[in-house]
């Protein structure tokens, strides 16, 4: 029987490598982008799969929220993505350092 | 209702200041409209203060022309009132004020209503510390003149000026800070903000160490004591002259008054056990910064040495523990306020002629300059501590008092009246005496009347107040000895006859336990 | 189905008064907007700030029914507490903004809008009873937040404040909700008032987790270190009144939701966080006062500055008492007044083509081309710094207070020191303007409006605000205490 | 069993998948991993018995999210020879820490199968909703009915989310185009004759200034 | 009255001080001279009221300070101690005031002159009559004070103002024992009150104090402090380093101040003391050795000096060392009989080496006088006279003499007739001082008034007779210390006497020194008409003076022979024989060399005190306050924060990926920091 720690545990490793994509990646930004998405994908396994091993739907509903809210954030962020593209040719993400200090 | 003179007396001056700032007119209009307005109100604020000291009763210990606003509420409230100690002081403020506006007269070119304006807050300020009898009101206002002397020091001061006032702020805020922890434990404690109760409130004696500590920190500071006294040459030799006697004259009162008001009635116990830190570090004040004045070349420098040393005088005195001893410390600081505020007058005077402070750059002004030498000399002798002057009376009670708490400070302390003679004869004599070598110096004219004006009544004042000084020791008589008998319930020490060796005490003796009874609180205090 | 309603709609929506007025008054202003395009700016403006003040009236509510929605949202002192400075400091970011706007060519009627819905998503955030309504609640005010950091369009540094915020916000986020799925499969509810008994009674290591990574999510909210690193870069790229706007409000609200979390749904299990949080304040206070000193840029400055002042306030959360609370909205209060003024301030200085100014030389010898402004510039730096008798000291006071009476010595004495440190760079700005003699010629005033606001926030910074401390401590209390004894 | 093998393949290609997002040199390649891990999870979703979910994240996930990732990826016209996936100079330092942060979750994880079922949860404000997962109806119906119902404040709050989302991509990427002639009825309408014509009177020699 | 006697001196003062200029110079003379004169004259009265009429009061004044149970009052104590030193204030002062009116008639500061010399009269008049030991200090600081201003008159010398500095600052560490004695003494007598402190001593004989933590004697100590004022202000052992530089000022200072008055201050404080030291005989032990020592180390520095006004100046400080002796073994009248009249004597020696001076056109050299017998015989009568008396010139056992035969033997005699092992030292060393007293009185006397004339060598004379204005009103140095050879021959310089009104005040002192003696001796130191006279103003033992009377003959004698053998050596070396000199000088290069730089006690105290204390300031300043407090306080604490900005800023480093790792490690940490509670709590 797959218990619920299975699905933790690749939530646990999915997320892992969603932040690992951002914090280690200094090419592109839209990698980072995508790696947010794999945050929120395992994030969403662990609602999904505590809602489903609790017999409680407030889970799911959180899931479809997550979800919901990821795609108005993956809008946001491709929109700024956009503008800064516009602004600057490059969405390098180590010429991203116009303010520091 | 009463008059509410306190009150008055603090909102006057910031009134005055708000009024001067935005003061219509073009550039000199307001100069000179500035100048009018800040003499007229501190002129009045020494009217007031000298109503107040005809008005009050000198028999009692108890805090007299009480207000109480409960405006910041929760926090603390608007309550004001003085007792003798704070009386003196009080009187010191407005009665240096006006010299100092009057000393500014000229050689403030620049911005002078904001000048004149920072010295309205001060004088409210300063009023507020010693009127205050909240706690926390105490802490407002005393924190609060960190600002305008920043102002001054930062906008008018001399070359270096932005070092010193940096140092000036940051050095005495690191000190306050540690001191407003303690007034929130002994609030959170005691369960009031009121100091005259506060006086009589016993704190647990294990923890009284911590408190008296952490206003050690803020106090030691502002005298200032050896060894983080180095803000006030920097901040002296920087300021302008009015700014140096304000300084000089009261802000380092502020921290004797501290030790006067708090550290002693409020923490007796700790006071007694951390006895031997303030000897220790009062003995070494004294003679450190006597031999430092000794070497000095900047006059204003000197003088700021000497004033850590006066300073030092205060503390032995404050840590002695009986009336002689108290009383002479707060004769002391009136003394200084006036003598050191004096002398940095007469710096003030030659500088605004010759704009240096280099001694070297003097020499024989007794030659162009005779009355002005008569002046100086009478406050290098007062500055000396000459029977017949301020300086001595204070000087002499405080020995005196604590030569029964501990020989060993008074001993080492005395050395200070001979460096004391030494630097500033030598002072003195580089500066004063000789033959005139520079053509500046021959250049130069004797006092102005605003120049007279200004010494006069402080070379009246330190003569009344060595030739007859009880009637500025009268007012603190009955508070201070509230707190000797608060202190002698600790079990303060004091040799008093002679033959008993059992009473005798060493108070350094007592030092060597000591670390370890602090180690045991530290031990419980972390437990 | 709708037996598993519990609580009438109407009587919800009546509660939720303040997020409907603000809901349907962004889509009405919105719709206005379309039509009259950008035009219609300064009218929407100034309909936003009538609208925030209807919103405003509307909190006071019915003490009885203090739960909407199911126990997904709650209308308590605390709250209205934290929406009257919301809804203060977005109605004033709208305004100062019209003359920046203008200038910028930025002038969209959009503006308005979005911060309306920040407010939205912060009144949510500060009123929200679940973990559900928290999410949505952030992540309303987070989206809006992104869009005005890059809100400056043909600047790059706007789009790069943008990107970094959003970047990191999106991780932040990540990072809640991880939380908030651990918490939420470790005790099966997402609702505060079941997670704070239940807690009380013990908890596990997923739900230990799951608290560490949601006080996480909401520390990159109100910039605590060491999720502070997007604040410096943000606050210098985001346009000036945009940074206003971020210093102010939603620090006050994800504040208020930290706080609500932390208390409500983890109060049992204070003991574990008050040590993180104590460590996040002092990290805060230090990084934010080291970090200001050497800035070149007013605006990044101001960001430290935010960071250190968090810090502050971060330790009444610490001392996790009604004080400590008490003392956190109180330093929010003042903190808004103080950083909108300072902002302000940057908002005036400009050359003299009209070119904003963000350069700390550019403030030298402020006090003689515009002493009005150098006067308000040194109480808010004052004020800022905690030097009494200045309004700013006295939240601090409050905060060290609470660490007092609930015998946090260590971190109190951490966070005067630090205070000390921080006025360090606070006085440096106040040396530039008042010690050093003028670089260049400064423009005028260009907004009266602004100077209005400005001399309105200098004065309750002054002394004279210490009237204020009366009425503003009262209330922070009454939100405290009606908070905990929830 | 059959279960097991299912969610090991689905659970595998989904961190492989999640793997190769954040490791292919090419973007467009990124995205098109991007969507086989969301596929795969979706079929995990399943194997939890939330269709609904699942659905949901292939049509709006896959299907938009994704697909708006390559329009921009498109859009962008980037030079994908200078785009390699490179990493920071702390590699390893990060990559330590990774597996740090993911030991601490897979514990923290671990602690459920430890523990057993969280059964100190599912509290009394859930039971109401508990009833309605496990009951007759069906994983949808029973999500719609808590949805508008209880949860009515935060899915208008969602869509305050989304509307914001809208607003901001518009405010932030549109652009209105100079010159580009659009008709204006009202304008149109409004038109009258003495805006249109003059009528001058030059006298000879001398032009018309226009 | 005796507020007049008192006061007037300060008015006088005020007036010619703050009327200066305004009011001229003849004005301010003829003001404080007066007042001086009136003093005097009413001193003399109050001097016979209550010397040998019964009156004896103290005189309140007014209140000066009040502490706790410390009362201080200005206050005027008449007894016959005070009478004694009234007249010995008064009149010396006015009479060095007449002289001054002559000697400083050409300087141009007058009237701050005369007004310095009246508020030191009133300083000393102060002293003298305070019924208290802190009215006493006022007045002991005043003198201090006025001996400053007065050495330091020529305020452009930079050698004056060496001095002066010197003189207030070598005070001030006789000041600090002082202060410290009062300390203790209000400590244990819970007063300051002379009389009561006089009154209870008595009683704490044995009696222990801690101080500087050792268990120490209650009355030796107090009197050893105290008495450490009195070496200061009289130039003892130790501290007397400030009285010979002191002569850089004017001559009639020296004459007042630095001889007749001033530095008899510590011996009248022991005086007024006594019953206090009586009850401290290890203390008394001390001031004898002190005395003996002292009036032997100045006696031998005074018989190399050159300068004719450090000679005296040694022998001031010798004769005070004389008077402490006899004090310390309990002769308290015989102490203040030669304090009486030595003030004559040594008045007089001063104000005729200053009219020597002044007709030497301010040399000061005596290698440049020599056979001014006949050019200003008026003057070398005085001298005569002075030296006669300090001397001791008189017929044994016959008791007729100068006064200084009575007073000095008369202390000889008593340390003799003490008893103890220190009054025999101090007799012995007191007969060997007489011998040396004798010598360099006489070699003064020889070298100025006989030989031949050595002007020629003088470059002050130069001046004079090239008509240039003296060194002492131009302030320059000369441009080689370094004094010529002595030249010999007139140079054609023409010394002229002085005019009348320095010579009536020489007149006046020479009769006090011839006849002092002879009418003081039995009421000073009579065996019966001494207490009478005295009548409990200080322990007059009549014991100690019937013993003293009644000594061996020899020992009686052997002062007369000391003198007479002193006097020998000189007329030997200085009149018979002059160039034998040479031959001792080189023989005894080393100790010739030793007292001519006066045990080197400058150097001594140069090189122990003032280097070090200015390379400690210097120390302090650069290496304490600048280079540790600042540099590891403020500066360093700045530094140090200022660095962490610079990582701060550096970690800041606008990369995204930084800062979600910063973002991470922070997550990290926090969850390890939480995991082990957690399980733990599982």
């Amino acid at each position: 029987m797959i218990g619920l720690e299975h699905y933790l545990t690749v939530a646990a490793i999915l997320f892992v490598l969603g932040v690992l994509g951002i914090a280690l990646n200094r090419k592109n930004v839209i990698v980072i982008l995508m790696s947010v998405e794999l945050i929120l994908l395992a994030v969403n396994i662990n609602l999904v799969a505590f809602s489903s091993f609790l017999g409680d739907l407030t889970g799911q509903i959180f899931a479809m929220f997550v979800l919901t809210v990821a795609a108005g954030e993956a809008a946001i962020g491709l929109a700024i993505l956009v503008l800064y593209f516009r602004n600057r040719g490059t969405i390098a993400v180590d010429q991203i350092n116009q303010m520091k200090g | 209702m009463e008059f509410p003179i306190l009150t008055v007396m603090i909102l006057l001056p910031l009134i005055s200041g708000a009024a001067l700032l935005l003061w219509p007119g073009d550039e000199d209009g307001r100069a000179n409209s500035a100048r009018w307005l800040a003499l007229g109100t501190t002129l009045i604020e020494l009217v007031l203060g000298i109503a107040l000291w005809l008005g009050f009763d000198t028999g009692t210990s108890a805090f007299q022309y009480r207000e109480t606003v409960p405006l910041f509420e929760p926090y603390f409230s608007w309550a004001l009132g003085i007792d003798g100690i704070s009386l003196v002081l009080i009187a010191l403020s407005v009665f240096l004020m006006p010299i100092c506006i009057l000393a500014s007269w000229q050689s403030v070119k620049t911005r002078v209503p904001e000048y004149m304006a920072a010295f309205m807050l001060m004088e409210a300020l300063m009023i507020g510390v010693f009127a205050a009898t909240d706690l926390f009101l105490f802490y407002v206002m005393f924190e609060g003149g960190l600002i305008p002397m920043y102002l001054i020091i930062g906008i008018w001061g001399g070359t270096n000026r932005i070092y010193a006032s940096y140092k000036f702020f940051l050095y005495t805020l690191l000190g306050s800070v540690l001191m407003l922890l303690a007034m929130m434990y002994m609030v959170s404690a005691a369960e009031t903000t009121d100091i005259p109760t506060l006086m009589a409130y016993d704190f647990d004696p294990q923890v009284q160490v911590w408190l008296w500590l952490a206003f050690f920190a803020s106090f030691a500071v502002k005298m200032p004591m050896w060894p983080v006294h180095t803000w006030l040459p920097d901040a002296h030799v920087q300021a302008p002259t009015a700014g140096s006697v304000i300084l000089a004259g009261v802000l380092l009162k502020m921290g004797g008054y501290g030790f006067i008001r708090f550290s002693l009635p409020m923490f007796p116990d700790a006071s007694v056990e951390l006895m031997w830190l303030v000897f220790g570090l009062s003995m070494v004040a004294v003679v450190y910064t006597s031999l430092v004045a000794l070497a000095q070349n900047d006059m204003k420098k000197l003088i700021a040495y000497s004033s850590v040393a006066h300073m030092a005088f205060v503390t032995v005195g404050l840590f002695g523990f009986n009336q002689q001893a108290l009383e002479g410390s707060i004769v002391v600081m009136l003394s200084h306020g006036l003598v050191s505020g004096a002398l940095f007058l007469c710096v003030g005077v030659v500088y605004d002629r010759l704009h240096t402070r280099e001694i070297s750059a003097y020499g024989g002004v007794a030659n162009i300059m005779p009355r002005y030498a008569i002046f100086f000399m009478l406050f290098t002798m007062a500055s000396v501590g000459l029977p017949g002057t301020s300086g001595f009376v204070g000087e002499f009670l405080v020995m005196l008092g604590a030569f029964k708490t501990s020989t060993w400070a008074v001993f080492v302390v005395c050395t200070g009246i001979i460096l004391g003679a030494a630097y500033m004869l030598f002072l003195y004599r580089r500066v004063v005496f000789g033959t005139v070598t520079s053509e500046a110096v021959a250049g130069m004219r004797d006092l102005s009347v605003r120049e007279y004006i200004c010494l006069v009544p402080i070379a009246v004042a330190t003569l009344w107040m060595g030739i007859a000084p009880n009637v500025f020791i009268d007012p603190v008589r009955a508070p201070v000895a509230d707190i000797v008998a608060r202190l002698n319930a600790a079990g303060a020490p004091q040799q008093e006859v002679a033959g008993s060796a059992d009473d005798v005490s060493a108070p350094l003796a007592g030092a060597a336990n000591l670390p370890a009874r602090v180690l045991g609180a530290v031990a419980e205090a972390t437990e | 189905m709708n037996e598993l309603v519990m609580q009438p709609l109407s009587q919800s929506l009546s509660i939720a008064a303040p997020e409907l007025t603000l809901a349907l008054g962004l889509m009405s202003l919105l719709m206005l907007g379309v039509f009259r395009g950008d035009r219609s700016l300064v009218g929407l403006t100034w309909g936003a700030v009538i609208i925030y003040i209807i919103a405003g009236l509307s909190l006071v509510n019915d003490p009885a029914s203090r739960f909407a929605f199911d126990g997904l949202y709650v209308a308590d002192n605390f709250s209205a507490f934290l929406k009257v400075i919301i809804f203060a400091a977005a109605g004033v970011c709208s305004v100062i903004a019209l003359p920046y706007l203008k200038r910028a060519r930025s002038d969209k009627f959009e503006y308005p809008v979005i911060i309306m819905l920040a407010a939205l998503g912060m009144s949510m955030m500060v009123s929200a009873a679940d973990l559900l309504s928290l999410y949505v609640g952030l992540e309303l005010q987070s989206l809006a937040a992104y869009v005005l950091a890059a809100f400056h369009r043909n600047e790059a540094r706007s789009s790069e404040a943008g990107l970094k915020y959003f970047v990191l916000g999106a991780l932040a986020s990540g990072i809640l909700l991880y939380g908030i799925s651990l918490v939420y499969g470790f005790s099966g509810t997402t609702s505060f008032a079941v997670l704070g008994p239940l807690l009380g009674a013990g908890s596990s290591i997923g739900l230990t987790i799951g608290l560490v990574f949601i006080l996480a999510g909401l520390a990159f909210k109100v910039s605590a270190v060491p999720f502070h690193m997007w604040t410096p870069d943000v606050y210098q790229g985001a346009p000036t009144p945009v940074a206003a706007f971020f210093a102010s409000a939603p620090k006050a609200a994800a504040m208020g939701l930290l706080v609500r979390v932390s208390m409500e749904a983890f109060g049992g299990i204070a003991d574990q966080w008050q040590q993180v949080v104590a460590f996040a304040a002092v990290a805060s206070m230090i990084l934010g006062a080291v970090g200001a000193i050497g800035q070149t840029s007013i605006k990044r400055l101001l960001a430290y500055s935010s960071i250190n002042n968090i810090g502050f306030a971060l330790i009444g959360l610490a001392s996790a008492t009604a004080d400590g609370i008490s003392g956190v909205l109180f330093y929010m209060a003042v903190y808004l007044a103080m950083t909108i003024g300072a902002f302000l301030v940057v908002l005036s200085l400009r050359d003299a083509d009209g070119r904003l100014l963000d350069e700390m030389n550019a403030l030298s010898g402020l006090s003689r081309s515009r002493p009005g402004m150098a006067l308000a510039l040194a109480i808010f730096m004052f004020s800022l710094a905690g030097i009494p008798p200045l309004l700013g000291f006295w939240p601090k006071f409050s905060v060290f207070n609470a660490a007092i009476a609930s015998e946090h010595y260590v971190l109190a004495v951490i966070g005067v020191v630090t205070s000390v440190v921080g006025a360090f760079y606070y006085l440096r700005v106040v040396k530039l303007a008042y010690f050093d003699e003028p670089l260049g010629v400064l423009a005028p005033q260009e907004s009266r409006i602004n100077g209005a606001v400005m001399a309105v926030a200098a004065i309750f910074c002054s002394p004279i605000g210490m009237l204020a401390i009366g009425p503003i401590v009262r209330a922070a209390q009454s939100a405290s205490v009606s908070m905990l004894s929830f | 069993m059959v279960e097991a093998i299912i969610f090991y393949m689905l659970a595998g290609i989904v961190l492989i998948s999640g793997t190769a997002v954040i490791l292919s040199k090419n973007p467009v390649h990124s995205v098109l991993w991007l969507i086989l891990a969301f596929f795969n999870s979706a079929g995990l979703f399943l194997l939890l018995g939330a269709e609904f979910l699942a659905m949901l994240l292939v049509i709006v996930y896959v299907g938009a999210v994704a697909v708006l990732f390559l329009f921009v990826v498109m859009m962008l016209d980037i030079d994908f020879a200078e785009l390699r996936a490179g990493f920071v100079s702390y590699l390893p330092f990060g990559l330590i820490l990774a597996g740090v942060l993911a030991a601490e979750l897979i514990v923290a994880a671990g602690a459920a199968a430890l523990i057993g079922q969280p059964e100190m949860g599912v509290a009394a404000a859930n039971v109401a909703a508990g009833a309605a997962a496990s009951g007759d109806v069906s994983n949808t119906e029973a999500i719609g009915a808590l949805l508008y119902t209880r949860y009515v404040y935060v899915f208008q709050g969602a869509g305050m989310i989304l509307l914001t989302a809208m607003v901001g991509a518009i405010v932030l990427t549109h652009r209105q185009r100079g010159g580009v002639k659009k008709q204006n009825i009202m304008r149109q309408v409004a038109r009258r004759p003495e805006d249109a014509v003059r009528i001058t009177k030059p006298n000879t020699g001398e032009g018309v200034e226009l | 009255m005796l507020q007049i006697v008192v006061f007037l001196p300060l008015l006088t003062a005020l007036v010619a001080g703050l009327g200066n200029r305004a009011l001229g110079n003849m004005l301010a003379k003829s003001v404080t001279t007066g007042g001086l004169f009136i003093s005097a004259a009413l001193s003399w009265v109050i001097f016979f009221q209550v010397g040998f009429g019964d009156t004896s009061y103290v005189e309140p004044v007014m209140d000066w300070f009040r502490s706790g149970d410390l009362d201080v009052n200005w206050a005027l104590r008449l007894d016959t101690l005070t009478a004694v030193m009234l007249i010995v204030v008064t009149t010396v002062s006015a009479l060095v005031h007449l002289y001054s009116w002559g000697y400083m008639a050409e300087d141009p500061d007058q009237p701050r002159f005369f007004a310095y010399l009246s508020l030191f009269t009133f300083a000393m008049l102060m002293l003298v009559t305070a019924d208290n030991l802190v009215q006493l200090f006022f007045g002991w600081e005043g003198v201090g004070l006025a001996s400053y201003l007065l050495i330091g008159f020529w305020y452009y010398k930079p050698s004056a103002n060496a001095a002066a500095i010197k003189a207030f600052v070598v005070n001030r560490v006789g000041d600090f024992g002082f202060s410290l004695g009062i300390f203790g003494v209000f400590m244990v007598f819970g007063t300051t009150d002379i009389s009561a402190i006089n009154s209870g001593a008595s009683a704490l004989t044995g009696q222990t104090i801690t101080f500087l933590g050792a268990e120490v004697d209650l009355l030796t100590t107090l009197c050893l402090l105290l008495f450490v004022g009195a070496m200061g202000k009289s130039a003892q052992l130790g501290l007397h380093t400030w009285l010979p530089d002191a002569m850089e000022g004017p001559t009639p200072v020296s004459a007042l101040i630095h001889a007749a008055t001033m530095v008899t201050a510590g011996v009248f404080m022991v005086c007024r003391l006594s019953p206090l030291f009586e009850a401290a005989p290890a203390a008394m032990t001390v001031v004898t050795y002190v005395g003996a020592a002292t009036a032997l180390f100045a006696a031998t520095v005074g018989t190399v000096q050159t300068d004719i006004k450090r000679v005296i100046a040694y022998s001031t400080c010798s004769q005070l060392g004389y008077m402490f002796f006899a004090a310390g073994v309990g002769a308290y009248g015989a102490a203040m009989f030669h304090l009486f009249t030595h003030a004559f004597f040594k008045a007089l020696l001063f104000l005729g080496a200053g009219s020597v001076i002044h007709a030497m056109h301010h040399e000061q050299d005596m290698r440049h006088y020599g056979a001014l017998r006949k050019e200003i015989p008026l003057t070398y009568w005085a001298m005569m006279f002075g030296t006669l008396a300090i001397t001791g010139v008189g017929i044994p056992l016959a008791g007729i003499g100068f006064a200084g035969f009575y007073s000095k033997d008369m202390i000889i005699e008593s340390a003799f007739a003490a008893g103890s092992q220190a009054g025999y030292i101090a007799f012995a060393v007191g007969v060997f001082a007489a011998l040396l007293t004798s010598f360099y009185s006489w070699r003064l006397v020889f070298l100025t008034f006989f030989g031949e004339a050595r002007w020629a060598g003088s470059e002050h004379v130069q001046h004079a007779v090239h008509d240039h204005p003296s060194d002492e009103d131009s302030g320059d140095e000369p441009a080689h210390p370094a004094k010529p050879l002595p030249a010999t021959g007139t140079g054609g310089y023409h010394p002229h006497e002085s005019p009348v009104n320095m010579l009536v005040p020489l007149g006046v002192l020479s009769l006090g020194a011839i006849f002092a003696g002879f009418l003081g001796y039995h009421v000073f130191v009579g065996e019966e008409s001494g207490s009478a006279f005295w009548r409990g103003s200080i322990a007059f033992s009549a014991e100690l003076i019937e013993h003293a009377h009644h000594v061996p003959t020899w020992v009686k004698l052997s002062p007369f022979i000391a003198m007479l053998t002193g006097l020998a050596i000189a007329w030997w070396n200085y009149i018979y024989r002059p160039e034998g000199r040479a031959g001792f000088v080189s023989t005894f290069r080393g100790l010739y060399n030793f007292l001519l730089n006066k045990w080197y006690f400058d150097e001594l105290y140069h090189y122990v005190f003032m280097v070090p204390a200015m390379w400690l300031g210097r120390f302090f300043w650069k290496r304490g306050d600048e280079g540790t407090i600042d540099r590891f306080g403020p500066n360093g604490l700045s530094a140090l924060v200022v660095r962490g900005s610079g990582v701060a800023r550096y970690i800041q480093s606008g990369y995204l990926y930084t800062y979600a790792l910063v973002m991470l490690i922070g997550l990290a940490a926090a969850a390890a920091w939480f995991l082990p509670q957690a399980l733990g709590g599982q």
